[in-house]
């Protein structure tokens, strides 16, 4: 057993529970923390699979800013703990939590009749190379100007949008 | 000069347009009523420079056909807005722009300070511009978006007074009763028409018909067509069993009643028939129908009209009665008379539409003709033109009802048989009976309204000149047509005008050898002896023993009551058809209480529909949360066909 | 290496419990954090394969899903503000005006 | 590979918009009259993108290492986009003033969504079309709560998001799957290999997933169920804009997506799929439309029957099934786009009359406005001879020589049952006595906007041919 796959194995048992804690606490609060642990094992698994960049900017922006954002709102509006999870409506919820599991399933069956590793001949020197700033600044660049420089755009409305609606008062 | 057809159609369209959108914003009647006659006046002179154009081309060359541009090209299946000029499409479009012409005119009186002046000019230009088409076109989709049209406008005027009461109900349902019963007709036209282009592969005119008359095709599928055509113009022309909703239609204005449920749209189903004469001839057993059909509605109609008391009714079973004529001339082979008659028809009827449309204005909207009485003296020109009509309808010659409705008499006797004949003429008597006993209880004898609170007079001059050209027409337009026993061989215009037309059908008839003059002339006596005796007796039962009629009434009550009740033709439809779906959904709505209905604004069939989806919209519970659910079902179910579908 | 499934799987389950996640909770803040959690755990996918097949683009993809759940989060959370101004709630199964 | 200029030239009707919006936010920014001027100068953006797209149509070409596409379809789109936001913005002028939401950012807003849709209609790359796809919805998402002080508004508009952004997981994690198999996001890539990978459990469930998530965005049943309460909720204008402009784009994406697939042995393979939806769609639109009275909701699920027919067109995979698809789309753009700015102009200050009974006796009172309904009515209703007619037309044809003739009976059956709903409104119109006093805000531009589009729905029903004539020379 390789230190890789013992890292892994300890930062998907983390993401794994945590993602679970996250959609069963009460509180938002608790529940955003555990979702910002999950993101942190899931940081630690992208550095398991070599992807430097993307590992280092998920802490960034996910944990870093996102989650901030997160609990800020939570904070601001202060919402009312949820009283229980399954208690109102439990048919619904039930139903919906057995629908997930039979997705889930399904996903499962199609990864392992389709067996991607089959046609997979990984090569150590060539993922790590993927995964560096470097490589992926130079596609992103390149190739992907485009959709990189349409990011822009999206980025611009959203924050239009956000003070937009977000803006406590608007002259009239 | 003949390109300029499209002038026609565009015309009325202009008007519909302006006064549709502005009409409103103008306010101004004169400039509404101007606009709207003014363009299908302009219509009726391109049509008459055509048609003199035309009369001066050799009789071959008559036929011209104005493609404006291709509409739409799917395989083989090639469709373009074309119109087709020809004898028979000249002499409607000069019916149509004419006598809409002079309807147009007379509505300028007939409206005058009517809400909706302005939408009801929009709507009759609208009608024309559809009208125009349907006779104009040179195939059967143009044909049929014509058709559809003239229904739709038929529907909007029959509603147009929609906050009125008709008769226990509103003017809404009489309309709604006219446009679905007219729906039947139409699914039986469209399945015609889809016969013909899985037959014939083609829709256009020309093709259609050349093909017809000289590819071999089977009898039966020839027959298949020519009724499902016909069923189209049973529902359109008001024929046995569909002709329950013209009586009805009369809950719109009247001069709708004499533009579109008398003098045109009604006929289209006549000029439809026609048009496909090549069918018909080709499809003996269906031509048979056709006339028997046309009999009984003729007969059928006639004795219904004897005992009505609303003078709308009474004229509006007339119209029924006299449909059915022009299909019995259709249905003996006598194309040429069906197609004089719907002209003649037109002037006569028009004139006693708008005639009684005077009288009813007169007399402050009363219809009851046992509330009339004496009007003679307060309205001498409605009086006058009124008479003329009457006397063309009831087939006194030499006025133009007598050499139409002749020529047909006598072309049952010649193409048919006896009893054709016989049915006919007894019809026809009928016919000359209530329509004088229509204008005796109307025009002569004493007053029975209110003289204190009702004071009839005279209709405006915008009014009573359209009556008058429409009466001079009434006498004279028989006279291109006189028979040929007095005018000679080839001395009938109206039959050489429209012979080309009719060829090829002819040549597609077995003919039988015609009877003798001396029998034609025999006939003609004995009807036109017929109809003035009916008249005196008319005249006798009704002025000078007034106590008469309801001793009859009273011996014959049954008779009477069924005759009045129009043979229970409503409540037949009713029992039968309309009240056992009443029935079914009952039950289905008996099972689901607690449901609101949507208020019934429309039938019960529909609010099956309405509980259905009442029910089905409850999925949408305004949760978001139960929205995903739903589309992770529907995503369940996908992944599950993808994993089945590909291992 | 490890086999590719296993990195699979795991990002299976975790995009299965953000769905429960956004169908069953009501706090509409917890369901959006939900739709991150799917997010990410697709984000694990894209990584998993860009990195077995050495292929930059799939990283490149997540970088780009970052910056859309960035925006989104953003005008998520706006929208939760302005709804709790008018309604002083962000429990979805309140949040129901609209129906049928 | 660096880009030259002649790829830029080919790029500019979005080059164009991309400039519009950061120009239009220095309007908003520095001038006091920017509520005046950004109107115009977004339907001058808008109409001189649309006249140059159709100007340079016949220009195809794969630009930028092929990420996108240049003329031919995409262009085609992005007319009906950019023509179809040049009506919109000529409704919003006065409505937005009307409900009180009028904000500068508006149009900015408006202006960003269609640049999303027409990197969604000229995308060749997966990456292109997720992002134009997030682009277009975040601008609808903000887009539809933009009327904020009202409660409905706010709930259209996280209703909106967050299923949207549900239905945004699944693309992404369809897209992972479809990576992992195809190793790449370029689309022509992925045609190449489409044979071999249409075997593949993993890129077909991956390719399953991205379709399921654009049959959300085009309102398919059973990813429906978010239309009528979005469509209800949000300002009349910009639900105009999402159920035409909104749709078209996701269908363009997925054309992007199927074309190539209908090229192969293939091409029926997700056939069934979509033959369930299209029909669920067709006939639980037309169902439940009957038991609306408000008008906005029951276009919403016109909007889910239409979407529906749209989908036949698709499923028959052939191109006359593509030509049809495009021309459907633009017809529905239009008539929908009249209808709703109808409603805008008749709907007051606090989101009233919008009911159908508020509708009597407009024939009376507002015969423009009524007249012009009822064309879009008999437009939407599919009866000759409007825009309407020809599109249900041509998508049946399509599906008959597809050999789905049931498909397109049950799509004849459909509209037989939405007559009744959409003429409902026509009666309500001319037959129905108006009790109720009906203040309508007379607006030229809007009237403008509705006649444009009455005008284009007339045209499109008068010469059908020359225009699927069209747009079948730019599907191959």
């Amino acid at each position: 057993m390789s230190l890789n796959f013992i890292l892994f194995l300890i930062f998907a048992f983390i993401a794994a529970t945590s993602a679970v804690l996250m959609i069963t606490r009460k509180s938002a609060i608790i529940a955003a923390l555990f979702l910002i642990l999950n993101f942190a094992a899931l940081s630690g698994l992208y550095l398991t699979l070599n992807a430097q960049f993307i590992a280092v900017v998920q802490v960034i922006v996910y944990a870093g800013a996102i989650m901030v954002l997160f609990l800020f709102v939570i904070m601001l509006l202060r919402p009312s703990d949820e009283q229980s999870i399954f208690d109102d409506n439990p048919k619904l919820k039930w139903l919906a939590t057995f629908v997930g599991v039979l997705v889930f399933a399904q996903i499962l069956a199609i990864i392992f009749i389709g067996r991607p590793s089959d046609g997979l001949t990984p090569d150590l020197q060539r993922s790590i190379e993927v995964g560096t700033i470097e490589a992926i600044g130079r596609e992103l660049y390149t190739t992907y100007l485009i959709p990189f420089q349409s990011a822009a755009f999206l980025l611009l409305a959203a924050t239009i949008g956000a003070l937009i609606l977000a803006k406590k008062k608007l002259e009239d | 000069m003949t390109e300029l057809i499209y002038l026609t159609v565009l015309l009325p369209l202009i008007g519909f347009l302006i006064n549709g959108l502005f009409g409103s914003k103008i306010k101004n009647e004169k400039i509404i009523g101007t606009i709207g006659s003014g363009a299908i006046g302009l219509s009726f002179i391109v049509v008459l420079l055509i048609l003199i154009e035309t009369l001066g081309k050799p009789a071959d060359q008559r036929v011209t056909i104005v493609t404006l541009f291709q509409w739409m090209k799917v395989g083989n299946l090639d469709i373009s807005i074309a119109y087709q000029v020809d004898q028979l499409s000249i002499l409607m479009a000069l019916i149509v722009t004419g006598i809409g012409f002079l309807i147009h005119v007379y509505s300028i009186g007939y409206m005058h300070g009517d809400k909706g002046f302005w939408r009801f000019f929009a709507y009759l230009n609208l009608f024309i511009f559809a009208m125009m088409n349907l006779i104009l076109a040179d195939n059967f989709v143009l044909l049929f978006l014509g058709w559809e049209g003239v229904g739709l406008c038929s529907y909007l005027l029959i509603g147009f007074w929609y906050d009125r009461k008709f008769e226990k109900s509103t003017t809404a349902s009489a309309a709604k009763k006219a446009f679905v019963i007219n729906r039947i007709g139409d699914f039986g036209f469209l399945l015609g028409i889809f016969l013909i282009y899985m037959t014939f592969g083609s829709l256009n005119f020309t093709e259609v018909f050349t093909a017809a008359n000289h590819i071999p095709v089977d009898e039966s599928v020839v027959s298949f067509i020519a009724l499902f055509l016909f069923i189209g113009a049973i529902g359109k022309s008001a024929q046995i069993p569909l002709f329950v909703w013209l009586p009805d239609a009369m809950a719109g204005p009247t001069p709708v009643s004499a533009l579109i449920h008398a003098a045109t749209m009604v006929t289209a189903g006549v000029y439809m028939v026609a048009r496909c004469s090549i069918f018909y001839a080709m499809a003996p057993t269906i031509m048979m129908v056709v006339a028997i059909i046309g009999l009984l509605t003729a007969m059928f109609a006639a004795t219904i009209g004897l005992v009505q008391n609303d003078i709308k009714k009474v004229l509006a079973y007339s119209t029924v009665s006299q449909l059915g004529y022009m299909f019995l001339a259709l249905g003996v082979g006598a194309f040429t008379s069906g197609i004089f008659h719907v002209m003649t028809h037109a002037f006569f009827k028009a004139l006693l539409f708008l005639g009684a449309g005077s009288v009813i204005h007169g007399m402050h909207h009363e219809q009851n003709i046992q509330k009339y009485g004496g009007l003679k003296k307060y309205m001498p020109v409605t009086f006058i033109t009124f008479l003329i009509a009457c006397i063309a309808i009831a087939g006194i010659p030499p006025f133009s009802g007598f050499f139409s409705k002749d020529e047909i008499l006598w072309y049952s006797y010649a193409k048919g048989n006896f009893l054709f004949w016989l049915i006919g003429a007894l019809t026809a008597l009928i016919t000359a009976f209530y329509m004088f006993r229509l204008l005796s209880l109307t025009f002569f004898g004493k007053e029975r309204f209110d003289k204190h609170h009702v004071h009839p007079h005279e209709s405006p001059k915008v009014m009573t000149v359209p009556l008058i050209i429409l009466a001079f027409f009434s006498i004279v337009a028989g006279f291109i047509g006189i028979p040929e026993v007095f005018s000679g061989e080839g001395g009938n215009q109206i039959k050489n005008w429209l012979a080309p037309v009719f060829a090829d059908a002819h040549s597609k008839k077995i003919t039988y050898g015609m009877p003798s003059h001396f029998v034609e002339i025999l006939l003609m006596v004995i009807s036109v002896a017929g109809a003035a005796a009916a008249i005196w007796l008319a005249r006798h039962v009704y002025l000078t023993k007034p106590g008469l009629a309801d001793q009859i009434a009273n011996r014959m009550k049954k008779g009477y009551s069924v005759l009045l009740n129009k043979y229970y033709v409503d409540e037949i439809y009713n029992k039968l058809i309309v009240q056992p779906i009443y029935k079914v959904s009952d039950g289905f709505l008996f099972k689901f209480t607690d449901v609101k209905i949507i208020d019934g604004t429309i039938n019960r069939t529909a609010s099956l529909i309405d509980l259905f989806s009442n029910n089905i919209k409850r999925i949408q519970t305004g949760v978001a949360q139960f929205y995903a659910i739903i589309m992770m079902i529907g995503i369940v179910i996908a992944l599950f066909w993808i994993i089945v579908s590909l291992i | 290496m490890i086999p590719i499934e296993y990195y699979l799987s795991l990002s299976a389950f975790m995009f299965i419990v953000g769905v429960v996640g956004v169908l069953t909770r009501r706090n509409a803040i917890i369901v959006f954090m939900s739709i991150e959690l799917m997010l990410n755990s697709a984000n694990l996918t894209l990584v998993a394969f860009s990195s077995y097949l050495g292929n930059p683009i799939g990283q490149i993809f997540v970088f780009f899903v970052m910056t859309v759940a960035a925006a989104e989060a953003a005008i998520g959370l706006a929208i939760i503000i302005s709804l709790f101004r008018n309604k002083k709630t962000v429990n979805i199964d309140e949040i129901n005006i609209l129906k049928w | 590979m660096i880009p030259t200029a002649l790829e830029f030239q080919l790029l500019l009707p979005v080059l164009i918009i991309a400039a519009g919006i950061l120009i239009s936010l220095i309007i908003e920014m520095f001038s006091s009259k920017s509520e005046k001027i950004l109107p115009w100068f977004s339907i001058a953006l808008f109409v001189s993108t649309a006249y140059y797209s159709l100007l340079t149509v016949g220009h195809e070409r794969i630009i930028f290492n092929s990420m996108l596409a240049a003329g031919g379809t995409a262009n085609i789109f992005f007319f009906v986009f950019t023509f179809g936001a040049a009506i919109v913005t000529l409704i919003s002028i006065d409505y937005i003033k009307k409900i009180g939401m009028y904000y500068g950012e508006y149009y900015i807003l408006l202006q960003s969504a269609v640049l999303g849709m027409m990197l969604m209609a000229n995308a060749q790359d997966l990456v292109m079309i997720f992002m134009g796809l997030e682009q277009m919805s975040v601008c609808f998402y903000i887009l539809a709560g933009f009327n904020r002080k009202k409660i409905k508004s706010n709930e259209a508009a996280m209703k909106y998001f967050l299923l949207g952004a549900f239905a945004t997981g699944f693309i992404v994690y369809g897209i992972a799957l479809m990576y992992g198999v195809a190793q790449t996001m370029s689309i022509p890539a992925i045609a190449n290999g489409l044979l071999i990978y249409s075997d593949n459990i993993i890129f077909v469930a991956g390719l399953l997933l991205f379709i399921i998530g654009f049959s959300f965005k085009i309102a398919a049943v059973p990813f429906h169920m978010w239309v009528p309460d979005v469509y209800q909720g949000s300002p009349t204008s910009i639900t105009a804009l999402m159920s035409t402009g909104g749709k078209a784009a996701a269908f363009s994406s997925l054309l992007i997506i199927f074309t190539p697939l209908f090229a192969t042995t293939q091409s029926t393979l997700f056939q069934p799929y979509l033959v369930v939806i299209a029909t669920l769609s067709m006939l639980l639109g037309s169902i439940v439309a009957i038991a609306q009275t408000d008008l906005k909701r029951m276009l919403a699920y016109s909007s889910i029957s239409h979407a529906g027919y749209i989908l036949i067109g698709v499923a028959a995979g052939s191109e006359l099934g593509i030509a049809s698809v495009i021309f459907y789309l633009s017809a529905y753009t239009f008539m929908n786009l009249g209808t709703f700015g109808i409603i805008s102009m008749i709907e007051n200050k606090d989101e009233g009359n919008l009911s159908l009974n508020d509708y009597s006796g407009l024939g009376n009172k507002k015969p423009m406005l009524a007249a012009l309904l009822a064309i879009f009515m008999f437009a939407l209703a599919g009866i000759p001879p409007f825009a309407g007619f020809f599109g249900k037309y041509y998508v049946f044809i399509a599906a008959i020589e597809s050999n789905l003739t049931w498909l397109a009976i049950v799509g004849v059956l459909s509209s037989v049952i939405s007559i009744y709903f959409y003429l409902r409104v026509v009666v309500v119109m001319y037959f129905q006595k108006d009790e109720n006093i009906l203040n309508v805000e007379d607006s030229s531009p809007a009237l403008l906007g509705i006649m444009i589009s009455a005008l284009l729905v007339i045209v499109m029903g008068i010469a059908p041919g020359s225009i699927i004539n069209l747009i079948s020379n730019f599907v191959k």
